[in-house]
């Protein structure tokens, strides 16, 4: 979680900078979710991540390093310049491809957990998205065909809108999207579900264990709801620092949180919860916390300035990839 | 009054709605990432029309596509914006098979007036999935309007004219590097009708023949083949591409004897195509060399900001293709 | 009912006569469905029918002349020959259009509704549509938005392939649809559901009045289900007669169905349930039933002759109504 | 071996199906309406591969395409099947905007080979709404191959082709009005790569360009060409519009001096504008005469037959408007 919190401060120190190419989106306050669902992964399953996906590449096991380079554009990252922001991949991790359109991920994800299915692979397919997926009509076929053809997929549904004081509960208020419990639907159409706090990463790592086993097993899709509640920089268009970069000192209240992320910092940020949870369990000491963030914090200065001396793709390497050689050619 | 193309499209809706009541605002916001800008440019709109704006819908193009038809069926004008205009795609079903078909298959007896509005284009870092130039594509549904202006005051009367006087439907498509460009326009400018291309710069060797950002592109690429090059190009702003005024560029090519389409779709099967196509038949014996055709090249669209240019459509490229064209070469 | 029946079983006949351009459709076996709507329908109102159109036109008070003229694609049709048998309109009637894409009646008629409620029209929106249009993501993008909207629409689901035994109930079996219970769904979206057997025709008139009041007054979304038995006829791609045209005497026992429609005519067709309840109940003697069968047929009968001998549109005529001249000048 | 389209799909599927066990077939059926010499093509094919037949399925375009590209993505091949072509709309976010994308955007690490196969075009009766040409709206996206064969032998060749050897997205658009045609073609033909036309008749006074249904009435109206005017037209086959064969096109206009492009697509923004861009831009010298557009009209498709043949490309109208170019007049 630590690490995952560390690049994307890191993404806004380089938005600060000027030096991204466009739009980008962070997922501070959704580590745990990421961390516990890519925990309970194995190697052979396949990921489908969004637009989001700083967070899921790194619990996957992504070196912030080549993100940077993706991030910026720039050789080095996983698409030589193509993907970016948008379309963060790492097939190499099992996540083939990243869509970026709200919704399409979910029939996609069925269609590989198919092929898993029906060609006897190891590894189940789980996808991730946000609550606005369900808005989208391609989230209905795709949950029918999943529920028809019984194929081993985890729909990740994050929820990253829900009030700190409903976060534990499973209704939430209808803003745009009316159906007050999400998992109705998926239970309508026969597949379980299960909702839970995205702040307890202890839970949500206990649960997804289950659930993923559940689906290996069983060969059939399951549906999580993870309820986070906004962290107060993803308020507006762009995401934007707020107040400070974390400092896990305040888990032992040396210094306060500025006042616009105070609250959040206290009730619903999963990475400082769990900081407090392991110091108060005595797991470890403020002397570890201190030290370990000091290494994560090194290890994202270097790649990020790394990233930022890697050079720009040749430009005439914008006209290939366009076509895939044949079959055994390459 | 010097008014941006944001503006422009603000008083369109802003007049439209004052002078007719059947006018409703669907979708999301118009400006794209330009978030300041346009509410600069819409302050008080929202709220002086608030029970005609649905603007805070969930995440569902199909949906909206489809409630635009419905809207305009039951005897509501509404403009839907989808901002991105890749996600058009999504709502294509109402947009290509549902609101074109409805005037003809009735054999006349109704009519689907909806205007759809869209950022078409490369936008910077948008990448494949977010940069779409769909008009081409459009371009193939009889019954569609397709508009592309490029400037503030044709935007404002183009748009003002589909939402009090169209009774077709429309696919209205600006730019996210137009939105910001200014020029001379008021409000008192007369509606335009669909159908008129502009001459936006008279000349006598060459024919540019653009569209929405190319226009600006090809004024830039004709001031430098004057400069540079001692060519007079003449430049033709299509403004609407269906229906297509096919007179103006013909006439235009007739008197050049050369001509360049330029535009920001993909090359093949792009609306440059059908330019080059309408030439080929309908100008050809007074062609003095190849058509011209500088268009986005045929790959997707990468991220990073020097590709992405690479693969544009530039001043530079659109003069190169004119000294080709020019030389009698073909221009790629 | 029997106008209807007997306008569709006419259009067997011209199909047997091989003078239909193309694939149609028929609704035997849903009449009850289309009189109890159209009749708890009020004049404003504004009504989607889609494919099976010809039931809905027909309760609505189309005329049958001009229904086959349009059938046939000839003059004296609503459309010149441009719409036809996926088109069926009557803009007189409050039907404009006609879509016979499957889901996207829903979002048009939310819309329609939308402009009905926010230009304070009288007259409420219905849209007719199978149970096949669940299985579109369509559907759903426009529950949401009626439900969010708040619009005055009743959705008319008539699933059309419900087994006899199950019609009273409000479950079936999963086949390509998952959802074992339709009403489930708009449930979660929080719209008011109601779910009734097909072949009740009381019935269903007075759940279709109470529910198109309810709409009428609330101004807010209704989603009925109405659950017939496929017609034996309706099995294959193409519709046929099964057996024979209905004899109403069968009511009373005068000969008897063949074997293929037995059953179905025993117990799932609202039409010969009706006239069954109606003899029984003395509102209607055989010779009444006999009388308006006669009458009924004689007026098909001349409506269908008329409309085969209606002229084709002059060809040059498909080249006009493309473009709607502007506003005010036509 | 005389060999129908349909059975020429069949055999395709099924020797793709026995040598490769990756691949998949996904959705509806293939013939349309045509079920019983669908069943016929098909007898035992379904059962044969029973484990790796999806056909039962909702009526879910959207998802089916995106499922389709999902499964290319993980190791499978699909062929998904919409049946009539105008659903392919439905699936156009999947189609357009995910599948072609892969490729590119994942810098060449990664790829989907998916078929997608429908039935395009106009088909008796179809009305407005089913009754879609696709093709050169889907021109217009780099990254999608498209292929429209217009025999028997080519359909197999390709379809097999694109089963078995392409690692590239594809659309294959099959016709009703070709189903039942039958050609000689046999198991024994080899793969067919995309990206190469043929010339189905040879000529030397005019070059007809065609492909899928307008191939056929091409070949007809050369007939009475020669038959009855002395012309003798050269056909060309386009097979697969991407990538497009633009040498065989071109060489055969240097040659004749005179093209014709028949197509099926609406005229506007065709598959016709394209290829008449082609040459004006690569064989404008050696055009003795405007080139002709022979398409469908400019209009939605009317359900009332005559009204549909008066709006659609038939051999007739292919001969006058050879006849026109042949003359140095523009064909409309
Ligand atoms: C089809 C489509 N429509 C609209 C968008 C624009 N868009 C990007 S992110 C986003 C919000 C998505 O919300 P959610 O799924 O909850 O994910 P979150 O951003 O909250 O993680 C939208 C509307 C898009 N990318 N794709
Ligand atoms: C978008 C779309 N996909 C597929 C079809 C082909 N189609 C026509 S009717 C039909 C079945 C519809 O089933 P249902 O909605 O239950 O209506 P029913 O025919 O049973 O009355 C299908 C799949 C279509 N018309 N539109
Ligand atoms: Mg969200
Ligand atoms: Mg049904």
């Amino acid at each position: 979680m630590l690490l995952i919190r560390r690049f994307e401060e890191g993404m806004l120190r380089l938005h600060g900078r000027g030096i991204l190419p466009c739009h980008f989106h962070v997922s501070i306050g959704q580590e745990a979710t990421a961390v516990a669902v890519c925990g309970a992964a194995e190697e052979h399953d396949v990921l489908f991540t969004n637009h989001r996906s700083n967070g899921h590449l790194i619990a996957r096991g992504a070196d912030p390093g080549w993100m940077f380079a993706e991030q910026l554009g720039r050789v080095g990252g996983n698409t030589n310049g193509k993907g970016g922001t948008l379309h963060m991949i790492a097939p190499e991790l099992g996540m083939p491809w990243t869509t970026s359109l709200v919704g399409c991920s979910v029939p996609m994800a069925v269609g590989a957990a198919l092929i898993h299915k029906q060609q006897r692979r190891p590894g189940v397919v789980i996808a991730f998205f946000g609550d606005g997926v369900m808005e989208e009509g391609a989230f209905y076929e795709g949950i029918n065909l999943a529920a028809l053809w019984h194929v081993p997929l985890v729909c990740v549904c994050e929820n990253n809108g829900v009030p700190t004081e409903l976060r534990k509960l499973d209704t939430t208020q209808p803003s745009t999207f009316l159906a007050r419990r999400l998992a109705d639907i998926p239970s309508a159409f026969g597949i379980p579900c299960a909702t839970i706090d995205g702040a307890d990463v202890e839970g949500l790592f206990d649960l997804m264990t289950e659930v993923v086993g559940t689906v290996r097993r069983d060969l059939a899709p399951y549906f999580v709801e993870v309820r986070t509640t906004r962290y107060p920089g993803n308020r507006a268009l762009w995401p934007e620092l707020a107040g400070a970069e974390t400092d896990l000192a305040w888990a032992w209240d040396e210094g306060e949180p500025p006042e616009q992320l105070a609250a959040w910092s206290r009730d619903s940020d999963p990475l400082m919860g769990f900081v407090r949870r392991l110091l108060a369990q005595g797991a470890v000491s403020r002397d570890d916390v201190t030290r370990i963030d000091a290494a994560i914090a090194a290890r994202i200065d270097e790649a990020m300035e790394s990233a930022i001396r890697s050079p720009q793709p040749p430009p005439d390497s914008a006209y290939g990839d366009v076509w895939a050689a044949r079959e055994g050619s390459s | 009054m010097k008014m941006s193309y944001l503006k422009g499209l603000a008083l369109a809706i802003d007049e439209a709605m004052a002078a007719e009541p059947r006018v409703i605002l669907m979708g999301s916001r118009m400006g794209g990432h330009l978030t300041a800008q346009e509410n600069e440019a819409f302050a008080g709109v929202l709220d002086r029309y608030a029970e005609r704006i649905f603007m805070n819908v969930p995440i569902a193009e199909f949906g909206l596509a489809g409630a635009a038809v419905g809207a305009s069926l039951a005897g509501g004008r509404p403009l839907l914006s989808f901002n991105i205009g890749s996600f058009m795609l999504h709502g294509f079903p109402p947009i290509v098979n549902e609101a074109p078909n409805v005037h003809y298959t009735t054999g006349g007896r109704c009519s689907a007036p909806v205007t759809y509005y869209a950022l078409g284009g490369i936008r910077g870092g948008g990448s494949s999935q977010h940069s779409h130039r769909l008009q081409a594509m459009l371009g193939n549904v009889p019954g569609l309007q397709i508009l592309a202006p490029a400037t503030a005051g044709d935007a404002y009367g183009l748009l003002k004219w589909c939402l009090l006087e169209s009774r077709n439907p429309t696919v209205f498509f600006a730019h996210t590097d137009l939105l910001l460009s200014e020029d001379e326009a008021d409000g008192a400018s007369p509606l335009l009708p669909v159908g008129s291309a502009r001459i936006s710069r008279a000349g006598h060797d060459i024919t540019l023949i653009a569209h929405s950002v190319t226009v600006p592109r090809a004024l830039a690429a004709a001031d430098a083949l004057a400069a540079d090059h001692g060519v007079s190009a003449e430049v033709i702003d299509l403004r609407t591409l269906a229906p297509l005024d096919a007179a103006t560029v013909v006439d235009s090519v007739r008197k050049t004897g050369h001509a360049v389409v330029v535009d920001e779709c993909h090359k093949s099967f792009g609306v440059n195509a059908e330019i080059a196509a309408t030439l080929a038949e309908a100008a050809l014996s007074h062609l003095k060399a190849p058509i011209g055709r500088v268009a986005t090249a045929d790959v997707p669209i990468p991220y990073n900001l020097s590709l992405e240019r690479e693969i544009s459509v530039t001043p530079d490229k659109i003069v190169q293709g004119a000294l080709s064209t020019l030389e009698g070469r073909a221009s790629c």
